[in-house]
């Protein structure tokens, strides 16, 4: 039988989601870090326009560029780098609001892990004028301490919709 | 039809008070080059209407019938592997009224039909067939005249297909001249040569073309600094502090005519910094392939090229040992597209070419640790140029102004790397052609440059 | 007595909506056209600058136009549309993402059927560079099916918030 | 106070250098037309300020008191029904310090009184109170000189209302000539004449005004290719694919010195495709009306007239039969605001309006079938047009040349349905326009457009 | 013991906050005033640039400047301005829509009272073509009736992230 | 390396037909002084590069090392407290290669480094420190050549910093003249003076900055109207309408030549309207006061200044009593960016300060009660001017025109309260300094003005 989605979960999960997004808005970057595991697998690859269809299948596969092509030991190594206090685009820091919305569970192949789909809006001001909207879909696999006290996320697949990318940089986290 | 005339007519520019935007007796810059949009129009057609500009990567096209759609300055191009295997290119707009005649970044076709009124061009941009011909165009449409526009001229080096629009122009050998000693760093290392990893990256900067392209061309200078945050964030737990130093020895080249630059360090740190960078695996590659890229390179080009950068001017610029590759696209005087690609040996084991797609991602690209930096200096320096006073000011080029040094190893003129020789070149270059120079006359070295 | 809004309707009927929103993000539109009754209403009027006050009543009724009036049909008819391979608006496709947010549940005047209000941001980036964001309100009736297993939607109102459109077409859909 | 001085002086650009933009000998257009900045500012002052524009439909407003914002080119303008039954309008503008006088869309008011300082201007734009008249002004303002500034010409032409600023110009009979006998088929069906369904569709479209006044003037070619996914999307279940098969057969008219231009298919379908698209109760309702409508108008008129298009010079053009009725407002050289009306019968049944206002709606609106290709068509040509060398090639204009004919049942010159006659018509007068030919000029034949 | 978020009480509190941004977007001020205490503290705070550092502390307390620094009264006196039919800003009304996400409670430190946190889409759309996209966090303090059937909210802490505020002016509520 | 010489020469604009923008013997504008971009570039030249431009306020730095970041038109400086407690104000932009030195609002800081490649300057703009000065530049930089560029004439008036780029203007003194004594009405109200309450407001409004200025300079005129519903609601419950009638007596005075202006109801109304306006406190305190006041000021501007406006020309304005300050940064022809503050008597109590800048926000910033509607007229005045025969409209300066008269209490010259006179002089001023003027030519008195 499939676990089911009730609404105490629901909750629980979107808390936990919701206090991961606080974390990054509020640039406690280590603390952040704490909620992933070892294993972490994290992927935001380019969209391009490449196929002619807007009916059916998805856009060939084939190789890809990516945003983000991480694991913990490199994101880690990206929030060294706004603590050594020479981050230039980071200094002063980006005014981030990262809205979650359409949460939506199925159970992952691995029992008491969940695959956790959402919609993300990430909103960008910087220094005097800057604004980026950057948005798309997510899917993280979550898995629960050994202890079954809490969340870890063990994987995130990012997709970011537009085609040439309108910011500068993306110096903030997804 | 020309397309320049109302353009000058209008701007108040002449070749003379172009010509005083660049004073390399002084080295000093006006900054109005960045954010003056007359300039900008002259610009599209003194400059990038009569260069070499790079098109595309050969392996990004492989197959007969493989298209790629980019850019020469604003200006849309297919460009597309013919059945004999060779190189065609054209402006991506249909004759009859203008429609893109593709909105695919790449694919493979035979034919691009017109989405507007269907006229139908080949892999060539040949007008092969045209709706009503008979009974609309009363067969007098002669489809030969109307074929998409081609880039008349295109030329491939060590895998890099550039294209120009200017039938004068010397040929592509002749126009990279001694640059091609530095390229095939990056781009010669084997007889399988190179390949690109992944995709492209596309991202906006608003900033102007040539803050970018002097960058990779001359600027090794800012490195310590600008990038001083990821260079420490990169380094293995347990790295003395030390090992952050950045490197001073090192050389610059910058082409005595054509705008061309590169910088890089010669001390051998064994791959260790590139190893940080773009990843262990990579850096214990580059040292066990040192013997065979010596044997076709030689020694110099093997072990004293070290964190280099490069820029074909005006717009092709890359990283040895890095390995991304760029073009900077101009969208307005304000405003740049970057489209980047991580470069890898084709013959390099698959695990290895992953590891360094990765590391160029996760180093040069819009989020890498090391690009973000860039795009927020360049930005702020082309918001500042907003104002009055702020565009009345000249900029400094005087680093090693007089300094030339030579090196039996490698092809001058050379400076120390921490120089603007190669800048005052570009720049140079720039008002040269700007101000009208035929191709005989831009052939003749820089004068008053050192 | 009114029905009660529980929190297990609340997620069943969000899950429905979430997953309805990424039918079409997949453009898997035949799936989404599954959904709907067949004696749907599907409404997108025209919003106007035509009262003065800011406190108080909406504008004045009166004949309206519509970005949308349509039924089954004709819903229909705009897929197969999509699906000729001619359709150039949508060729490549537009990349979509759909944020719902304040669902909120009240009773429909038909036992067993609920009025289901949201707020939308359908966010659309196309080709190259374009971007569009269109933000509107929606009322959704549902009605579960016969044998009471899911959900379909017999009625949508929505609302566009923009006087004049901002896009150059509307060749997704709401 | 001269609007035109300082930009001619600025532009660079000559009447001859105008005139040379539109070549109907060899059927060729410059594409700089539709993306010079300068030549836009010129286009506001020559062509928008001297000719007829279409400003609202009868029905809009109906009562005493009642107005409709529009604007003329980019010129806000409130349209008005006056006591009297006759029609005014006048700038969206106070006279003191520029307020727009009213931001509603539409509505109904004795006076437009001003939100900055309060000046208040009666339906006829006649300046009537100013407060502080007395202490602040001394009695001195000449309220009379100061009304809001009338559009001096206004006729009505079978329920649709046109406005023009140049006092020279002919009258609007003159200037439309034979376009009324086409423009009859869609709005002189009845005594009753014609009434806006529903309100406007507004939106804002990054292309250039004169891609949509062609299309609409001259361009049925389009039609089978760009539009054919929403053919076979209307296409009754079980209707065999040959059924999508476009007419052949038509014809083409153009103004001969007006710039106007609409284009027909003869065949009679007997509203097949009409039901198709816009609903079986409208194509019903059409077929019913026919002897009516053929006692009034003819049978050719009646029959042979079947999906038309229709372009009133510059920018008002509509669809008899699909009967969607549009203004394009140009927004600078690269974007249009499309003011879209739906029109049905005024003595037609309630049911047979809505069908029809609904079966407009589905096929031209922003989310219209139809209309959605079109956009992305026009909104590509326009980008690709960034490029220097995108705007350095001709386009192609020759369809149909040297080919006229005539036809005794329809005024001339005449041209085959699938032709280019009628833009070249389009654009020799717009070019004449701007080259500042008088209306006297103006009223002679195009020369060399055939 | 602390008290639980269960699922009911984040129903409840979201459909409270759902039914109050929808007041708002329907411009019924009168009843939206009903839901505040009469001790009610709202403030928006204005947002500098004046840090260095992307990790860690959030800016250097100091004096500050307020978009909004408002008390019940004053709240209810821009209503009244709203109401006199002469509010230029608002004449012909903004079209407005609230999209409220990432909803967080936890229990304030008056037993009963929440401190409910989220983040907001305040999306603007004025007259033919202006759009303003206001974003932001939030965090109510709801206190419930004497009678405990519904709640009131007794303090409202705002951001809004943006430097240089983009808008011409703000006319409308948060 | 000038600026000027390509904007003019492509300008199309002459002096003579730039002072025709102007008309004071008819009373009329020429509206395109708004939205013509040429003009514009021609401002930031002779208007903004000359005139004395407000800074800060002397309490937002008042520790040595203090910075606050601001705009001069649209350059950004830096104004910095240097050891010896004088003001030092240079461009925000490094020398090298022009990147932004801060891009932080203000802080306390010894030294700006440059992110970009490291010159570092102290806090009075003076380059102390060079990468590679020795290596890279040889040490043949003259660092005392590069330091930021000054603002060569920084002055305060009761603490008002301005700042001046042009070394020929008059001291500041000199430049105020009378304005002093009507300035002195908010800014010496006591020894303690005043200081900025929280900190800055900064938004951005689509509209000329001389719709803010003017309307600061000399519009009471709007005020009962554009503000009429502010009024209404801030009145105490139970007052009856009557009150809210707006004063009909009072004062307005111009600069004879240099294009600053206030007006202010004589009337003595006890403080009641600012009590309901920024707090019955505020009121209290205000007249408590009036003793003190009086007896620095005197009578007349104790108690016979209400409700004033007031701006020094070009962009700094304020409201005396109601206490706000603000500044409008020039973004181009149609668009400013406001930053105001908030000015309370820095020895007020605490309580107050805080009733005081609280009261000021709820009605003088973004939110404010009174701000939003002016926000909404400006911005619409500007949407309409994107029309071509809009802007062919002159707008109507004729309040008031020949009425000037005396007031021993005030310096002069005087108008009624509602009067254009000001902004006569104020254009007036303008097109004499963007025709050229000399600073010798601008100290004679506008002619023609009444
Ligand atoms: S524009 Fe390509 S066929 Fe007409
Ligand atoms: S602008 Fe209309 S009354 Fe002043
Ligand atoms: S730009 Fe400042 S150091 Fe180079
Ligand atoms: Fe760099
Ligand atoms: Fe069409
Ligand atoms: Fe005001």
């Amino acid at each position: 039988m499939t676990p089911q989605v009730t609404p105490e979960l629901q909750l629980d999960i979107e808390r936990f989601l919701f206090a991961e997004a606080a974390l990054l808005d509020r640039h406690e970057y280590r603390d952040w870090l704490s909620l992933f595991t070892e294993d972490l697998v994290y992927l935001l690859p380019v969209t391009t326009n490449d196929h002619e269809q807007a009916v059916g299948a998805p856009p060939p596969p084939g190789p890809q560029a990516y945003y983000f092509h991480d694991d913990l030991r490199t994101l880690t190594q990206r929030v060294k780098r706004l603590e050594t206090g020479k981050g230039w685009a980071e200094m002063p820091p980006s005014r981030t609001r990262r809205m979650i919305s359409n949460v939506m569970l199925t159970p992952a192949d691995v029992a008491g892990e969940w695959n956790v789909a959402c919609n993300y809006l990430l909103y960008r001001s910087r220094l005097e004028r800057q604004v980026d909207l950057l948005i798309g879909s997510r899917v993280d696999r979550l898995r629960p301490d050994p202890d079954g006290s809490r969340w870890k996320i063990a994987r995130r697949d990012l997709t970011l919709d537009q085609g040439t990318l309108l910011a500068n940089n993306l110096s903030i986290f997804f | 039809m020309d397309g320049r005339e109302p353009i000058t007519a209008a701007s108040g520019w002449t070749p003379e008070s172009i010509r005083a935007l660049v004073d390399v007796q002084t080295g000093t810059l006006d900054p109005r080059i960045y954010c003056d949009e007359a300039l900008y129009r002259i610009e599209l057609e003194q400059v990038f209407a009569r260069s070499w500009l790079f098109l595309a990567h050969r392996s990004q096209i492989p197959k007969a019938g493989d298209f790629f759609s980019t850019y020469m300055g604003e200006d849309p191009v297919i460009v597309s592997r013919q059945k004999d295997g060779s190189v065609a290119a054209f402006l991506n707009q249909c004759r009859h009224r203008g429609m893109r005649l593709s909105r695919l970044d790449h694919g493979n076709a035979k034919f691009f039909t017109c989405s507007y009124h269907g006229w139908s061009y080949d892999s060539a941009g040949k007008l092969v067939s045209v709706p009503m011909e008979k009974n609309g165009y009363c067969s007098k449409l002669n489809k030969a005249d109307w074929g998409a526009v081609r880039v008349p001229r295109i030329a491939e080096y060590k895998g890099l297909i550039f294209g120009c629009w200017d039938e004068q122009a010397p040929d592509l050998d002749a126009y990279l001249g001694d640059a091609k000693f530095y390229i095939d760093v990056m781009f010669d290392r084997s007889d399988a040569g190179t390949e690109v990893w992944g995709g492209v990256h596309k991202w906006v900067i608003p900033c102007n073309w040539k803050f970018a392209a002097e960058q990779f061309c001359s600027d090794m200078y800012h490195a310590p600094l600008s990038h001083m945050s990821a260079i420490l964030a990169v380094l293995p737990d347990g790295v003395p502090p030390e090992a952050a130093q950045w490197p001073t020895e090192g050389l610059q080249w910058r082409s005595p005519n054509a705008g061309h630059g590169t910088g890089f360090h010669t001390p051998d740190d064994q791959g260790q910094l590139l190893g940080a960078i773009v990843g262990p695996l990579v850096a214990q590659y580059l040292m066990e392939s040192r013997p065979r890229v010596a044997a076709r390179l030689g020694n110099a080009r093997t072990t004293a090229v070290n964190g280099a950068h490069m820029t074909i001017f005006p717009t092709c610029s890359f990283l040895p040992g890095i390995n991304t590759l760029r073009v900077w696209h101009p969208r307005g005087p304000n405003e740049i597209e970057v489209w980047a690609m991580a470069i890898v040996d084709a013959d390099a084991p698959q695990d290895v070419k992953d590891c360094w797609g990765q590391g160029i991602t996760r180093s040069f690209s819009p989020a890498g640790m090391f690009e973000q930096d860039d795009g927020e200096n360049w930005i702020e320096v082309q918001r500042v140029l907003r104002g009055a006073r702020a565009r009345a000011q000249p900029f400094n080029l005087q680093m090693g102004m007089g300094n030339e040094q030579s090196d039996e190893r490698f092809p001058g003129p050379l400076s120390y790397v921490f120089s603007e020789a190669a800048a005052r070149g570009l720049y140079t270059r720039w008002a040269r052609m700007m101000a009208g120079e035929s191709h005989e006359q831009l052939a003749r070295p820089n004068e008053g440059v050192s």
